[in-house]
């Protein structure tokens, strides 16, 4: 597979971490594990993506798809550890404005 | 058939699994040509998206119809050449959503034209939709052919 | 254009510079094939001389004529096809050297037949010549397509 | 580029290591850097293929000349260094009888 996705239940958090392409081919995957967290309405939403080498469209759309899911039970969603690369496409759809994204995973737990 | 002269041609089914291989043919490619990886890596985000396109919007998520790929350098210009086999479509009504309207999706378009110097939609002999997408090598003293004879 | 249904279609100039990326295109596919890696490497190793026998024997060492590279996987089998745009050569001439009468060169066309199961040299419909190679996946119960769909 | 090779005079032998691929597009810059050697007449000649990922007939044929031309002046040639892989390719050609194959480097340089 070109994606591995891994969940964790912290206590400041559910912590998700992503690795490798999130692309068209690979986004329900994440989808789908991103659904379990948000179907249980955790207050707090980590998504590390160290290990993402590439992400497209469906990515950023899975994410945005989270992220208002989480808005609208009022909890918090955070983006943690995300290569230049991948901040890159976050910026170029002025993204990095509407996710709020952490340098480190630690910042991302303490808000 | 492609113009061999010309660099690479790939044809692949419409199927979101050969996006994968088809980035990693990119970057060799792309490392023939003498393109910079940050320059390669934009190059793939824009294909990805243009055959994303072609697979949701002109072969309504058939994974079994042909995508032709042409991969062209010459003269500090990386071009890529997405053909379909569907109807073609008029190029004013292909555009993204505003950025301020945040929705899942409705981004590919905006992340093309972004990443690529050049982004144009025409008619193809077969009446397809023919995406081509031109990138200016940067930086002519420092990239370049990896060697003369691959600089064509 | 080859069927999408069975895989994937390359066309490259006869450029010895690009089959180093078409050794990392069949790394790819053959992933996709649930080829396993050693065998993966047996078939770059295939695709490699015949696509250099064809630069050398049949296009003189020009490196701008097409070689038509087709990949599929069905049933078990990862097939690939090499086509190329010269004369048909009779079959019964591609021979290599006999393994003791040692020298530099007449190896290629053993390598293939060593490490593929197929080895099959026809006329291809415009009067070319088409290397197809066929290799079994070993170990059904351990390899096997990535995807059901991308099993086709 | 596609091969790295690089040339060492060490008391015991000249040794050239190798590293990358070993193809059509790459063993004629083998052969030039295997000529210097061969016309110094090198007494012996310890090729080091560690760090070679990939060979073809190409390869081989530039190494059986290499042989060859070492024999004809009565030198000592010897590979060492070979991945399974690349061992196995010397094998489908029987050349792991006509070549001396060392484990290792210090081997090789023993003799
Ligand atoms: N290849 C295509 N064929 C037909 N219509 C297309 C094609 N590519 C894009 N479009 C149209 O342009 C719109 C914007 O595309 P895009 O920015 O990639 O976002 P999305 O595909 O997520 O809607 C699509 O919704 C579609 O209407
Ligand atoms: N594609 C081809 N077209 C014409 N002749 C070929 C082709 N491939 C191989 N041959 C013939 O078969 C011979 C053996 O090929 P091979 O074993 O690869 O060794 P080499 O190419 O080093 O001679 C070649 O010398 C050539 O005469």
């Amino acid at each position: 597979m070109t994606i591995q996705v891994k969940r964790e239940n912290l206590p400041q958090a559910t912590v998700v971490s992503i690795g490798g392409s999130v692309d068209i081919y690979s986004s329900p995957e994440l989808r789908g594990e991103l659904k379990v967290a948000l179907d249980g309405k955790v207050k707090r939403l980590v998504i590390d993506m160290g290990g993402v080498s590439f992400v497209d469209s469906s990515g950023l759309a899975t994410l945005i798809e989270a992220l208002q899911k989480v808005q609208a039970y009022s909890g918090t969603l955070l983006l943690c550890n995300l290569s230049a690369k991948v901040l890159g496409v976050f910026q170029l759809a002025n993204l990095d404005r509407i996710f709020q994204i952490r340098e480190t995973r630690a910042a991302a737990l303490e808000g | 058939m492609a113009d061999p002269k010309h660099g690479i041609r790939v044809t692949i089914p419409s199927d979101v699994s050969y996006l994968e291989p088809i980035r990693t043919l990119i970057r060799e490619i792309a490392a023939l040509a003498g393109l910079h990886r940050d320059a390669a890596s934009e190059v793939e985000l824009a294909v990805t998206e243009g055959c994303a396109n072609v697979i949701r919007h002109c072969y309504c998520n058939s994974d079994r119809e042909p995508i032709d790929l042409t991969f062209a350098f010459a003269a500090g210009v990386f071009e890529v050449r997405i053909d379909d086999y569907g109807k073609f479509v008029d190029p004013s009504r292909i555009k993204s959503r505003p950025l301020d309207e945040v929705r899942p999706g409705g981004l590919g378009v905006h992340l093309m034209q972004k990443v690529m110097d050049e982004v144009t939609y025409t008619k193809n002999s077969w009446g397809g939709t023919s995406l081509t997408m031109r990138k200016r090598l940067a930086r002519p003293g420092q990239e370049g052919p990896r060697k003369d004879r691959s600089g064509r």
